[in-house]
């Protein structure tokens, strides 16, 4: 799978359970993968100044982001011994409990997946040029600012 | 010299616009901003990076690309 | 959930796709949580001296596993600030292919499941009474050794 | 002394059992473990720990507990 290029990383609305569950299943022919590790991010219900969260709004310099999630992919097939690596981040609005980011690491070994997953995650967090504007429950907003 | 800048998240809110194209004459992304700075004042007071045909530079970097990006913090995950 | 212990670790068979579907849609509405990260171990279909493996028959000294399971289920809350931990092996057959282990693990925030889900997992290999049989395509074995 | 040892994975191939009882009277894990020598010989070629009690311990350990477990390296995951 390293020649490919994920077909799409950016997903309008959330990713569904029942997306994650049917990724995993398509890697059940890859029988030289021992090690899977997932990394999901779920928008969290914060509560601000006693106003809580209720979705945050996702958008995209979607040009530039898909050349940086391109670059990562590159990147982490380079630094470490995968067999296959997939994201997929939301666009547009993902409720509170939904699925926003989702990272996908498959590798014969399970030491490989640890070191890749942590890295793309955090690449993704500081590089990639998606933004996200928290929608609380009276309609109000603020930005949100990755830490 | 013909500029299409993009504005992303808080700096779209603030500039009431996605895009926009310019005519400019500068030679340094700093000075483009400083247009930018006079056009929208808040700017002055928010922080954001510079992203020059998708990459991003510093603000002494040589205006060479006619796409700017006026980007925001990320929250991406 | 910190104090529930996990009501069975150990499932007949595979654990299936769906199964791994479902206990991320679970967590939906805990909505405290901003980072979950998931382990799977997955059979692999390795070739020994021109034979390849079909399959794992796992066997294990159950109630010290379990204990095992139950000891590090603890020390994992203990140092670690996890909303959410289960852990799930499988018992008797395993195909190549088909996932044997899944961990499970939530938190509010992102690096505390990174450290929380390797140190769970190591210990796992390490510690727990569970032993695999390797059965080949012409019906012979060998015994599988973690690394 | 009344003792339970249990075998699993390799040693339960090799023993061709999965438990079994025995009288015993000595005092450590390693002087049982020379009664299990003598009824299995291949056991003294073969990798494996020893629980006492469900927890892992040396052969130097002094025999307290009625349920032993030979114990193959593991294979979880």
């Amino acid at each position: 799978m390293k020649d490919k290029k994920p077909k799409s990383v950016f997903k309008e609305g959330a990713i569904t359970s029942d997306f994650i569950g049917n990724s995993i299943y398509k890697h059940q022919t890859k029988t030289s993968i021992g090690a899977h590790n997932i990394f999901l991010g779920q928008v969290r219900a914060d509560v601000i100044d006693n106003k809580t969260v209720t979705a945050i709004e996702y958008t995209a310099y979607e040009d530039m982001a898909n050349q940086k999630f391109h670059d990562i992919r590159e990147s982490a097939f380079d630094k470490f011994d995968l067999t296959c690596m997939h994201i997929y981040h939301s666009l547009g609005t993902v409720k509170a409990g939904e699925i926003c980011l989702f990272v996908f690491v498959s590798s014969p070994r399970r030491k490989v997946v640890f070191e890749a997953l942590e890295y793309i995650v955090e690449v993704i967090k500081g590089d990639v040029p998606v933004f996200g504007k928290e929608i609380f429950e009276d309609e109000t907003h603020q930005w949100k600012v990755n830490s | 010299m013909h500029i299409k800048v993009k504005y992303f998240g808080q700096i779209a809110e603030v500039t009431k616009k996605e895009e926009e194209s310019l005519e400019f004459s500068g030679q340094l992304i700093s000075e483009l901003l400083e247009t930018l700075h006079s056009k929208y004042q808040i700017l002055k007071i928010t922080d954001f990076k510079v992203a020059q045909n998708q990459e991003l530079v510093s603000f002494e970097t040589k205006l060479t690309g006619q796409d700017i990006a006026l980007l925001p913090p990320f929250a991406g995950g």
